[in-house]
């Protein structure tokens, strides 16, 4: 099957790259998707990740045609 | 979702005056207002690039505020983000509630602010003074 | 003490503009602003006359400023009170407090308006449609 | 001595009189005061008092030259 993958803000400068359209085994879950797509980097600590703009957990299976999202924290700012 | 600069309190006086439903029925209007400081985590900045994720944002903010309607009586909300380039001084977001009465407008002001900054997404790429540049990835420690 | 009309929103943004000691350091501002109902204890109220203690209700507005200031870290805080005769929709009080922290502006500004509503001494003496006139003189219970 | 004493809001329709000027003995409370210058009407329930523009209770005493004010609860408005 075949996943839209989205890098953001640090992740994209680390990656070097803002997304990617990977072919992935059928059963495959969010983690999976980031080794395929991040070219054998490690997933830094604190990395959020979303399925067609939901957030999910990395154990989270994908389905064909799902976007997926890693970013790191949202920064909204201190309080 | 705003690209260019944001004049706030202009905003929610046009907004105010043009939603004629709220005169009258309103004796309650909480607004919260964020703008760019120049100085974050012991460093002077010069400018800020604040990213989102289209389509997402714009999703939890929708979500945001529906759970503000079904947790108090509100009458209207108004929320507006920055994106883009970003200078000291400059108003990064604004949040607006109407209501009867005051505790809701308040509690739900407050409820949004909080929401909007844990869920959202959005990220801010700092620029120092000496030139270099930084994403800001942790809330500063409770406050 | 505003005996003329209150244009809030556009009050902030001035004060706001001419206070340059905030641009770059503020990072939050709470604002509320109260306007007049037109429905009140289950009658609709078509105008309204508010009585102050010239004076007193000036040294209350700046006492509770005062306190604000000694309980969170503030920069600057604006408050307008109407007094005179209003109409349903008329803004009645302003509120602004402006912060480095959302946490203290959120908090200082519900902080001087439960203050201002229980201390400053104001009272007000409603217009029914039927052309009755009657004082308020209990705060709504609870809410 | 002499005391000003002001009436607000209902208390002044109550009465018919915004304030006067009123001699009372050299020890004297506030309720004193008013039973002064109420003219034997008996005070409402719930009547707020302030010397000099501060909020005090009905057993202060009054001194010479003060400001005494008497008015009903003060209506911010609902929460």
């Amino acid at each position: 099957m075949s996943v839209t993958v989205k890098f953001f803000a640090s992740l994209k400068d680390l990656l070097g790259c803002d997304g990617a359209t990977v072919e992935i085994g059928e059963v495959a879950s969010v983690s999976d998707v980031w080794l395929q797509a991040a070219g054998g980097k490690a997933m830094p600590d604190n990395v959020l990740a979303a399925i067609n703009m939901e957030y999910v957990d990395q154990n989270t299976l994908v389905h064909d045609g799902d976007e997926v999202a890693f970013f790191p924290p949202v920064t909204g700012g201190d309080k | 979702m705003r690209t260019s600069p944001l004049q706030p309190w202009h905003e929610v006086a046009v907004h105010e005056q043009a939603q004629t439903v709220l005169h009258g029925a309103s004796g309650a209007a909480a607004v919260f207002v964020g703008h760019m400081r120049d100085f974050n985590e012991g460093d002077n900045v010069t400018a800020m690039q604040l990213e989102h994720y289209p389509g997402m944002t714009e999703r939890y903010l929708s979500k945001i505020a529906q759970s503000a309607f079904t947790q108090w009586a509100l009458l209207d909300a108004l929320i507006i983000h920055r994106v883009g380039e970003l200078h000291p001084a400059d108003p990064i977001v604004l949040v607006a509630v109407w209501s009867a009465h005051r505790k809701d407008a308040f509690s739900a002001c407050r409820y949004l602010m909080e929401e909007l900054k844990s869920t959202a997404p959005f990220w801010k790429k700092e620029q120092l003074e000496d030139g270099s540049e930084r994403w800001v990835e942790q809330n500063t420690a409770g406050y």
